[in-house]
């Protein structure tokens, strides 16, 4: 039986199709999962996708971490759930304290929409078993609130503990605390980032690179090996 | 507080003698005196208010009209063309069961009021035109124009409405793929903010705006009615009656890109179940406009209680309910046993929908305000039959004088180092320096189905995953081209638009226009529209791309002196497989670069002529459509046979400006030669139109030869991607790390 | 060091997008009883020197040209006292 | 009906590039003496009921989980009286 992977839509969720079809394309089953529903229809992970939920307008995240949906995947994270957060999800994620710290407006204050290098810090998660400790990867990053910050006793603790997941390469695009692109749980299950993984998975879309491609066939082992 | 008499349509006919604030409204005497006698009574506030807001320039096209028919009368034979002008978007069929639907629009003066708000409701207008096909929306574009790059004011108005655009378009999820930034001294107290969107649909899925269908419900959904944009009606509002609203209503609006999303999904959504008859977006003259638009495109009979409409501010009158422009409302009309899963849906999206009114068996609008008439007119009357002007024209005095101002005549550089060092400051002028930051502002990524965009000749998508079948858009004009020959200017600008998209290895089928100028009021001005469309329509019968829609702007002018008059074309073209695009950059070292098509002393309104000597005069540069299109051919059957494997229009800056950019995309220098019979000087900046430079593999270089030899394309081998410089043999070499930073630190430093 | 604060607010007429996006969340968090919700913008500017008519009347057109657009913004101009929280009735986070 | 303001301010030791960007702006728009710019924002709430403290622990609450992010956020709750401009000194647009 193929894995299922579940992929959230909120109001003003955009990357939601990107995701699905990054899901496809790695061999998994992708499932629509819609907020008001509480019901995960049996899926063996969860991506929330990057876009605006409500138009972000309070910040971030703020609003669709009350919804129904995140009921449940607060719930199930918390008990082993992978989930991985895209951008917006990544935001959703931090709202909803699953993940430390807060993303804040670009210290450059504009959006930014570039093929980002990243490198890849930890291989010790159910997204990133696929790459290699350290390398290096490119993929489009697109957002105005990008900056991650946390105090230093949280950002020292994430260190220590290897949780750091992403770090930008060449230049810090958002002002991020310590170049942090990305981070993880304790557990490893799950994970943020602001880049967009779902959008380099094609060889002639995008930036028509597929380095992103890894974050899915990883899930993808892993559901398979359990 | 006075108590307010509602101005019915039983007390208008009472009331022959009233007096009417027509004038404020801007209606001209003899205008009232049609309504009049169209109605056969006084208006009523409420019918005034709406003919005058309908017979706008904006919404009526008075001056424009007479001379936007030949787009219909010289269209040429296309077999494409599914729906034409007139709708809210025109459609063109693209191949294996798919339409495609395009538009560009202009939000000019309200981006200079507010440029945030004013260039984001920008988008958002021409999103809802295209959802409004039945379409789903799949890429913006943005073509802009600003004011001097160093004048204080542009760095208040630039970066809000980059931000604008971005703000909106980036969170409705639209990838932006064009467009252009063009800085003008003329442009200082008038920008031009233009924006396109396409669409993407099956050709049964195409939605007309018409209400049929006695008994058929009239439903109006998405955002509450608010007292915004309102303009003029404030006007009507205070003066025929003791207002109790605010004072004054905003010309401004806001716009709210997430409510947009939620109307575009649910809309799509309704569409997908087939559950409306017919369907309107609102935009410029709100409710006035979608309700008599779609009656007269109908049966012709519609009812409608206007107190049913949800309301931002219980304080607005019937009048500005009608005239209300707040965004992001959509007007549907659905029959009677569909009603209750539109509004099933709508629940899913938070939208709110509120039935307004029915088809009516008769041929009038009528629209009643707790229970009392207050419109009953021939909807037809106000949607389509407005005035129309034959403005005079006249070819403006000095344009003997500025043409005979030869830009060829202006000193050249003397030597190699002078060469060198004005090939630098072309390079990072702000007309030619790298717009990145700018459109590293906007998502292009977002779809997943982006095959180009900036800075690409044209924007491209793929619109099906399995087949590859994709569409491709680019927009151009050259203001400066326009004003020294209108006529030849726009078809300049047709022609550059159709040439980028044949460079990037679609075959153009069909454009859309947005006509920018200043008052009709002006002979002058009226004499530049005149030659403008006609150039382009004769272009168009030419080319074989009818003119599937667009939009008028006039009255762009900074007190008494006119924008340039700034034609801006979108061509769209569509490519079988996206595999087979062709990109601008070299990529690949040791291929051969080619020139196509002739170069000649061609210098008025170039790039060097205002860079060097802030200079405009002469005449543009001759076009040749035929030509054109044979280049046109060429690019398509090269890219899709595999014989280049890079392709970069030639336009304004010349030569030089399309090897730099394609070296630096590419991450590779080249070395050149001029050609036999050229300067040095004139290969590099030229402006000739029908060029375009190839890079093609050494494996590809007979086939490719001969294939132009056979079709009679002159071909000009130029050089060889090769190093990390651009090298003009015999003259200098430039490292590729200094035209780096000569292209790409200008705007930054001007505007970060 | 004075402070001055300079509050944005979008004007009544004008469509709030923000403020309805939270207000309408409300609700669902189990928040009962706002009527209504808008959303602006604070500005707490540190003035070097004296608060007198003549920096008031500075600040007020530095409102006005820039951190306002009142074309579709209104704005206060406060003085607050040395310390923050001189509002009548302010309850900080613990 | 009462309206109750929420302020809210990113906390003294997160960079604010917002408030920076106006201080930043100021000088080149003729704007000098002032030595500090924080943007943040404010919410005002239109409260149906009666403003008592059971309605201000609730607004209290709904701040701190909801309007403020207080990783990052510091706020302050105050109840206007029912006219706005209830501060010390208030200046409003002509
Ligand atoms: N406002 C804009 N929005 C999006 N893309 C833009 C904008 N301005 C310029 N571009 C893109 O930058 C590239 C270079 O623009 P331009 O020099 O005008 O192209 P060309 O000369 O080929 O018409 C093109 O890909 C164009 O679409
Ligand atoms: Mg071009």
């Amino acid at each position: 039986m193929t894995s299922r992977i579940g992929v959230v839509t909120f109001p003003g969720t955009l990357d939601d199709r990107d995701s699905l079809r990054a899901v496809r394309i790695a061999g998994a089953e992708p499932v629509s999962l819609w907020h008001r529903d509480k019901d995960l229809k049996q899926v063996d992970a969860v991506v929330l996708a990057g876009g605006f939920s409500y138009g972000d307008y309070l910040r971030a995240g703020a609003i669709s971490r009350f919804s129904p949906v995140m009921e449940t995947v607060v719930e199930q994270a918390k008990a082993g759930l992978p989930v991985l957060g895209i951008c917006n999800g990544f935001q959703i994620l931090t709202e909803s304290h699953l993940l430390p710290g807060a993303m804040l407006r670009n210290n450059h204050l504009h959006f930014i929409c570039r093929d980002q290098k990243l490198r890849v810090e930890t291989t010790d998660t159910a997204w990133t078993a696929d790459y290699e400790a350290g390398q290096e990867i490119s993929v489009p990053l697109k957002n105005i609130d990008g900056r991650y910050v946390a105090d230093e006793r949280t950002l020292d603790e994430l260190e220590a503990e290897g949780r750091v997941a992403f770090r930008y390469l060449d230049g810090n695009p958002n002002g991020s605390l310590r170049d942090i692109a990305g981070v993880t749980n304790a557990a490893g299950n799950v994970v943020g980032l602001m880049p967009h993984p779902e959008h380099a998975v094609e060889p002639l879309i995008g930036t028509g690179r597929t380095d992103g491609l890894g974050f899915f066939t990883s899930i993808l082992k892993k559901l398979v090996s359990a | 507080m006075t108590i307010k008499t509602l101005d019915t349509v039983k007390h208008a006919s009472g009331t022959p003698e009233a007096e009417q604030p027509w004038k404020d409204l801007g209606l001209k005497e003899d205008e009232y005196a049609r309504i009049r006698e169209i109605l056969e009574r006084r208006p009523t506030g409420a019918e005034l208010a709406m003919y005058s807001v309908m017979w706008s320039e904006h919404c009526s096209y008075k001056s424009s009209k007479v001379h936007l028919r030949q787009f219909g009368e010289k269209a040429p034979a296309n077999d494409a063309m599914l729906v034409g002008i007139g709708e809210n978007a025109g459609v063109v069929d693209v191949g294996q069961g798919y339409a495609v639907t395009f538009k560009v629009e202009s939000h000019n003066h309200p981006s200079y009021i507010e440029p945030y708000q004013g260039a984001a409701t920008g988008v958002g207008g021409i999103v809802r035109d295209i959802l409004a096909m039945g379409a789903r929306p799949v890429a913006v574009v943005d073509p802009l124009r600003f004011g001097a790059a160093d004048h204080p004011d542009t760095k208040r108005v630039l970066p809000g409405v980059v931000a604008g655009i971005g703000g909106y378009g980036n969170c409705l999820g639209l990838p932006n793929i064009g467009g252009e930034v063009v800085f003008d001294a003329c442009y200082q107290g008038n920008p031009l903010v233009n924006a396109g969107c396409i669409g993407v649909m099956k050709h049964e899925d195409i939605h007309l705006a018409k209400a049929s269908g006695p008994g058929n419900k009239v439903i109006l959904y998405g955002a509450r009615t608010g007292g915004d944009g309102i303009g003029g009606v404030s006007v009507l509002a205070s003066e025929t009656f003791e207002s109790t609203g605010p004072a004054k209503r905003p010309a401004v609006q806001v716009g709210d890109p997430f409510q947009e999303k939620l109307l575009i999904e649910c809309t799509l959504e309704i569409f997908r179940e087939k559950l409306v008859a017919g369907i309107q977006d609102l935009g410029g003259a709100g409710l006035s406009c979608a309700t008599s638009e779609l009656a007269s495109a109908g049966s012709g009979g519609m009812r409608v209680e206007l107190d049913t409409v949800p309301l931002r501010d219980a304080t607005l009158s019937p009048e500005e309910i009608l005239m209300s422009e707040s965004q992001e409302r959509m007007c549907a009309v659905v029959e009677p046993d569909k009603v209750a899963r539109f509004m099933e849906i709508c629940e899913k999206w938070d939208v709110i929908a509120t039935v307004i009114g029915e088809v009516t068996e008769g041929e009038r609008l009528e629209i009643f305000w707790h229970g009392e008439q207050i419109v009953d007119v021939p909807p037809r009357s106000v949607a389509h039959d407005g005035p129309v002007y034959h403005r005079p024209y006249a070819r403006p005095d000095w344009q003997d004088a500025l043409q005979a101002d030869d830009a060829n005549k202006l000193a050249r550089p003397a030597t190699s180092a002078e060469l060198r060092e004005q090939v630098l400051r072309l390079i990072a002028s702000p007309n030619q320096a790298s717009k990145a930051w700018i459109t590293d502002q906007y998502d292009r990524f977002v779809q997943g189905n982006t095959v180009l965009a900036q800075p690409e000749d044209a924007g491209m998508v793929r619109i099906d995953e399995e087949s590859n079948l994709g569409v491709a858009m680019a927009t151009d004009g050259n203001g400066r081209y326009a004003k020294l020959d209108p006529y030849t200017g726009a078809q300049l600008a047709l022609a550059e638009a159709y040439r980028n998209v044949a460079a990037s290895g679609a075959r153009p089928l069909a454009i859309s226009d947005c006509l920018n100028f200043g008052s009709p009021e002006d002979p002058a001005v009226m004499w530049q529209f005149a030659e403008a469309t006609r150039g382009l329509a004769d272009g168009c019968l030419q080319l074989g791309t009818p003119v599937t829609g667009g939009n008028v702007s006039l009255y762009n002018q900074t007190g008494e002196t006119a924008i340039h008059p700034t034609p801006v074309v979108a061509v769209l073209g569509v490519i079988d497989d996206v595999n087979r695009r062709t990109p601008i950059a070299f990529k690949e070292e040791g291929q051969l670069l080619y020139l196509l098509g002739e170069t000649r002393e061609e210098f008025g309104g170039s790039a060097w002529s205002q860079v060097v000597h802030d200079h405009l005069g002469g005449l543009p540069p001759a076009v040749d459509l035929d030509r054109e299109k044979l280049l046109g051919e060429i690019l398509i059957s090269a890219s899709r046979d595999g014989m280049i494997d890079a392709a970069h229009d030639l336009s304004d800056g010349g030569l030089i400006q399309a090897v730099t950019e394609s070296c630096l995309r590419g991450g590779n220098g080249a070395r050149l030669v001029v050609p036999d019979g050229l300067d040095a000087f004139t290969f590099l900046f030229s402006e000739s139109a029908g060029r375009a430079v190839v890079s093609v593999p050494r494996s590809e270089e007979l086939r490719f030869t001969d294939m132009c030899g056979a079709r009679g394309l002159p071909v000009t081998r130029i050089g060889v991607v090769d190093g990390e410089a651009v090298e003009i043999q015999g003259e200098f070499s430039v490292e590729l790390a200094e035209l780096k930073d000569a292209h790409e630190g200008t705007i930054p430093a001007l505007l970060a | 060091m004075a402070r001055v604060v300079v509050d944005v607010m979008l004007k009544p007429e004008i469509l709030d997008p923000q403020g309805q996006a939270v207000q309408r969340a409300l609700p669902r968090l189990g928040f009962e009883g706002i009527a209504d919700v808008r959303q602006g913008k604070r500005f707490e500017l540190e003035v070097a020197g004296p608060v007198d008519d003549a920096a008031l009347a500075r600040i007020h057109e530095m409102a006005e040209t820039f951190l306002a657009n009142t074309v579709i913004e209104d704005f206060i101009v406060k003085v607050e006292s040395e310390k923050a929280g001189s509002a009548e009735k302010a309850e900080g986070p613990k």
